[in-house]
């Protein structure tokens, strides 16, 4: 896998999306790219304010949206102290970050491949959507809860077949777990691939499905972090590790198993949906 | 400048260090998590996470909570057993050419001094560290260095089944006389004390009504509690003989004086690894720079050194 | 929400306070200073900075310095002493629609009796407010807060020379077992506790290679020490039956309700008030709104309510 | 004395002072102006910067260097945590301001009165000569290590008769030592006034002086401060009480007196030469 290194990276710039009047809970910030040799899409970076914070100690999880030559693109919700303090960088502002971390979301060229995006977890497809060898065998649905130009989905959707739903109501959210489950089982029958980022709640509705109608399916997950390098061990997750790592096609679900408590930094942040408990 | 080998005799055994900045146990994972961040023998030693006989999976999650300049842990001692560690982190480790250092947990004092004998015997380990802020299970579940008479059984535990191997005790700073506790381990034969541990606290959500931890309660670290561990260091080497390292907040080479000026001997980066992964080798390689902008020509000099 | 009318009661004396958010001794004068910048009378009650029978002029200068979220303080109970402040401060207090609480400082048993006796006498006070972090100059000078017994002989002392008075004995987190502690004072005739005091810290320039203190040792308070305070206000509250007024860091409405939350009855506000002047009046006001936002319809249902 | 407010202000801009190419070391802040009832020169204000702060918990004292119904000036140097935070202050921001605070230099219409500034001691002074009934009684000797331009003298010049001094060498400073004595025996001959304003070994230096020559002279003391309304007795400094507070024209120096520690904060910063130890 990749070698992670840190660095202090410059602020480019800082893009709101979504043109509603207020403060952009959206943002796509642009950073100056760090000297990595290789990435996988699905890996994530820390990301920390420089200076000292009496608030927040540790860095930040998040998923690499798109890294090229010229830069590194972090697509971020303003939800939180950091993340709110992150909305006010400007061009020029110095920090730190370190990656690329974790494992990557599984690439099969061949393998008909259903992603499925939940709000924010949108942002690691893209990286993926961009670099798939045969993104035509790539599809996606993505459920949000605000305006489509809050979130990066133009540029998804330029290189694949990706439905948006909104969800402003009960029966928005039925009707899109209903769709889900419909697409998991398609791709069930075809031997294909489901990968999935997005809230916790979301997560365990996918890992559901998956179970049921025994489709392959990663997860990315979404967990607390200290250090992101495996050390301090605060973002375990209880993992099944006597299911082989990459289940066969016809998804053998695991029961009964062994859990291990394995960090989700270093370990995942990506996991096969059999294995993990959420 | 140049070679800041930093010796540490205490009760008939030493230990050698590389220099004076060590990691602190528990933050620093195996070392391995951090060979992208810097070269380990830059460092002068690391303490591996506490390391139990078997394997132990921890608390249930959450384990880690921010606080004011700070963080709360309750991991659990979540680690992989002596024969793993032994198997496959060890010989990972440049252990010739940086001290490695055993954290060492257990439930009663024999099992201390089984795990002690099998470390003992082991290649490439530099010494020990005796983690007595572990429950006591036996005797209800206090934590061993919370008494001054549990402290010393376990010290001797230790002690005794090591062998020539250095012998450092983790001080807890969770008690009304640090320094009773420190001469207990002394008097056990300790080679030298390692000061402190984290500070019991806890921290709640307001949203959910519950704690910040699953645990509840946890371990308080970071710079929040440097100015306890400083005085709990200023304490103890008044009080022994034997050398103190010093730990709680370090974060710059400047804490790492401030550990010395109050009598440390050596220190270790804890919480700051977390924060920044390379914040230890950060801190060892600007040591004598900072050292030089203050006008310090040798640790030995400064060390103790607290006009008042 | 409205009223918001705190009642303690333990042991048989009773307090009521204008609503949970007092000030905290030593950190908001004698309360005259702060008249600017609040009503005192809508605050839930006023402790005075600590009180000796004669006057004090405490430590020498530096007595505070900044630290990471925190502060360190060893003013060493610089006070007017009785007399100066029955005469000139508390005539000028508005003691009729707040509660004055008297925060006490003695070196002997017998003198906080006579302290307590006097101020049991004396007209417009609300309620003592028993500093057991003193030095017992008789015994060896190591403070009475950190022995069961010392702290239940003044506790006792206090109590009974203060006829029908309501007593509250403010804790000290510097010990092994604060619960121990805090069952000697409820044992001794306590109303409630306070929990807790500072936090034993020290600090150095690297410059001057001076303490930060012209005393060494101080008192660490501030957001930095509210895990502490949380986890101690958690312990007492499940371990007695009388009320615990939470201390430690609070500077948010947030901060109050995690208090209450976690099982205390009231709080104070101390170091947030020399951060900002003010803060426990804009942290009372602000309660109820603080309330309603997180759906909390009555501190009575919040206190204790912690899920685990 | 003046009622002390305490209220969010709003920077209008920060003014850096002299020209050399690298960050300014002197910096004239402008603020939005409390609604102060009154002031009086040589009172103070603590500032703070909103929000959470790891580094720093409390305000920072300030005097007061002028103010008008337009705005607040404070004249700083960026010289530790929170100052060099000031000196990245933008226009716009919002900081907590509370004073007017302490007790005022003595203003006497009629009696000759020497400011001695040392450095930013000058600060007070741009007020003091902006304020003072007859401007004419007025004069001043600075001594300063920096390029003149580097503080608020021209606006004082225009006001009264002021005297520069810049030390570069232990020779300029003995120079302007000696001045200070010859022109506090002048002072004292003529039963003038001397206010003095500057680093603590500068205040001893005057202090010796004005026990020696008896001349009645305030010191602006720059005491480190907690809370500055005299409630956390941080900044407290020992004082002989029964020392007349205002001492007759002929200058009585006290001796034996018994000392009390008075707060800084309230009771000063300005203290007569012969009632404060320093
Ligand atoms: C591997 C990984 C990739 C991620 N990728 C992205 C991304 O591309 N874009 C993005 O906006 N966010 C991403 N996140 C989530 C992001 O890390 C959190 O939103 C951020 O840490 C919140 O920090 P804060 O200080 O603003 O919030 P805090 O003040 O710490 O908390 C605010 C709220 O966020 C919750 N929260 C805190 N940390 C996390 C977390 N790690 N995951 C989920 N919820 C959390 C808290 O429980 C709280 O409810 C990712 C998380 C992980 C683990
Ligand atoms: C009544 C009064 C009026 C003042 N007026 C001005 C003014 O008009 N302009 C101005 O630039 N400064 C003034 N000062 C000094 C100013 O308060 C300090 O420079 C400031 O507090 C330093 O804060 P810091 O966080 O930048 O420094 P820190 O990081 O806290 O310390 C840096 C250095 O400054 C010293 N220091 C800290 N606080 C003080 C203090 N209160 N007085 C003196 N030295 C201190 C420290 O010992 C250290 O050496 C005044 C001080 C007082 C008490
Ligand atoms: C996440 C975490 C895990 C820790 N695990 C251990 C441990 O296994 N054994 C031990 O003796 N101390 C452990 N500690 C305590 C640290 O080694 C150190 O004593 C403490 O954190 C204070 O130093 P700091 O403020 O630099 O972090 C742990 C601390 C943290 C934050
Ligand atoms: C400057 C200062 C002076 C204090 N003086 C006293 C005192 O006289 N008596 C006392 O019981 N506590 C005293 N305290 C402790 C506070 O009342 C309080 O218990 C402690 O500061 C923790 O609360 P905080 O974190 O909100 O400040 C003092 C604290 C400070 C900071
Ligand atoms: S975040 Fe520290 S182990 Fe994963
Ligand atoms: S600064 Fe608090 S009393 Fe003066």
């Amino acid at each position: 896998m990749s070698y992670p290194i840190l660095s202090k990276e410059t602020v480019l710039d800082l893009v709101p999306f979504g043109n509603s009047g207020q403060e952009a809970e959206f943002l796509a910030l642009r950073l100056s790219p760090p000297a990595w040799k290789e990435i996988a899409p699905g890996q994530f970076v820390m990301l920390r304010l420089s200076g000292n914070h009496g608030n927040h100690i540790w860095g930040r999880p998040f998923s690499i949206c798109r890294v090229t030559p010229r830069d590194l693109v972090i697509f971020f919700q303003a939800r939180g102290r950091v993340t709110k303090e992150m909305a006010k960088l400007r061009p020029g502002d110095v920090i730190d970050v370190w990656g690329p971390l974790g494992n990557s979301l599984r690439v099969e060229k061949d393998t008909p491949t259903l992603l499925l995006a939940g709000g924010i977890g949108i942002a690691p497809f893209v990286e993926y959507a961009h670099t798939h060898p045969a993104p035509w065998n790539l599809s996606m649905e993505f459920g949000h809860r605000l305006p489509l130009d809050c979130y990066p989905f133009d540029s998804l959707n330029e290189k694949i077949d990706a439905a948006p739903h909104r969800e402003n109501t009960v029966e928005d959210r039925d009707r899109f777990i209903a769709l889900m489950e419909k697409r998991m089982q398609e791709h069930a029958k075809a031997k294909g691939l489901v990968l999935a980022c997005g809230p916790t709640p979301f997560l365990r509705t996918v890992q559901t499905f998956a179970l049921k109608h025994k489709v392959r399916t990663q997860l990315a997950l979404e967990t607390r972090m200290g250090c992101g390098v495996g050390a301090c061990l605060g973002c375990v997750v209880q993992v099944a590790l006597k299911a082989s790592l990459i289940p066969p096609a016809d998804s053998p679900v695991c029961k009964g198993e062994e859990y291990h408590n394995l960090q989700t930094c270093t370990c995942g942040p990506n996991f096969w949906a059999h294995q993990v408990k959420l | 400048m140049g070679k800041q080998r930093i010796t540490l005799s205490g009760n008939g055994r030493t230990l050698v260090l590389n220099n004076p900045v060590l990691t602190a146990s528990g933050t620093f994972g195996y070392g391995l998590e951090y060979t992208p961040f810097g070269n380990l023998a830059s460092l002068g030693g690391i303490v591996a996470k506490g390391l139990s006989l078997l394997p132990r999976q921890g608390n249930p999650m959450p384990r880690i909570a921010e606080t004011p300049s700070g963080m709360l842990n309750a991991v659990g001692l979540q680690n992989c057993g002596f024969d793993e560690f032994v198997k496959r982190k060890l010989p990972k480790l440049p252990h010739k050419d940086v001290p490695v250092i055993v954290n060492l947990y257990a439930t009663s004092p024999a099992e201390f001094a089984e795990l002690a004998g099998k470390l003992a015997a082991t290649e490439g380990i530099a010494a020990l560290e005796v983690n007595i802020s572990c429950p006591n299970v036996k005797e209800g579940g206090s934590s061993f260095g919370q008494s001054a008479t549990m402290a010393a059984k376990v010290t001797e535990a230790v002690v005794n089944a090591s062998g020539t191997l250095p012998v450092l005790v983790k001080l807890s700073p969770n008690v009304t006389s640090i320094t009773e506790i420190a001469k207990a381990c002394e008097g056990a034969g300790a080679t030298a004390l390692s000061c402190i541990n984290t500070v019991t606290g806890m921290g709640v959500d307001l949203q959910s009504k519950r704690p910040l931890l699953a645990n509840v309660i946890g371990g308080l670290s970071g710079p929040a509690i440097k100015p306890i561990a400083l005085r709990c260091v200023w304490e103890v080497t008044r009080a022994v003989s034997i050398p103190v390292i010093g730990i709680g907040g370090i974060s710059t080479p400047e804490d790492v004086l401030e550990f010395i000026l109050v009598g440390a001997s050596a220190v270790q980066v804890g919480t700051a690894n977390i924060a920044l992964p390379d914040a230890a080798f950060r801190i060892a390689e600007a040591l004598p720079h900072t050292m030089h902008k203050y006008g310090i020509s040798s640790l030995d000099e400064l060390r103790g050194g607290l006009k008042i």
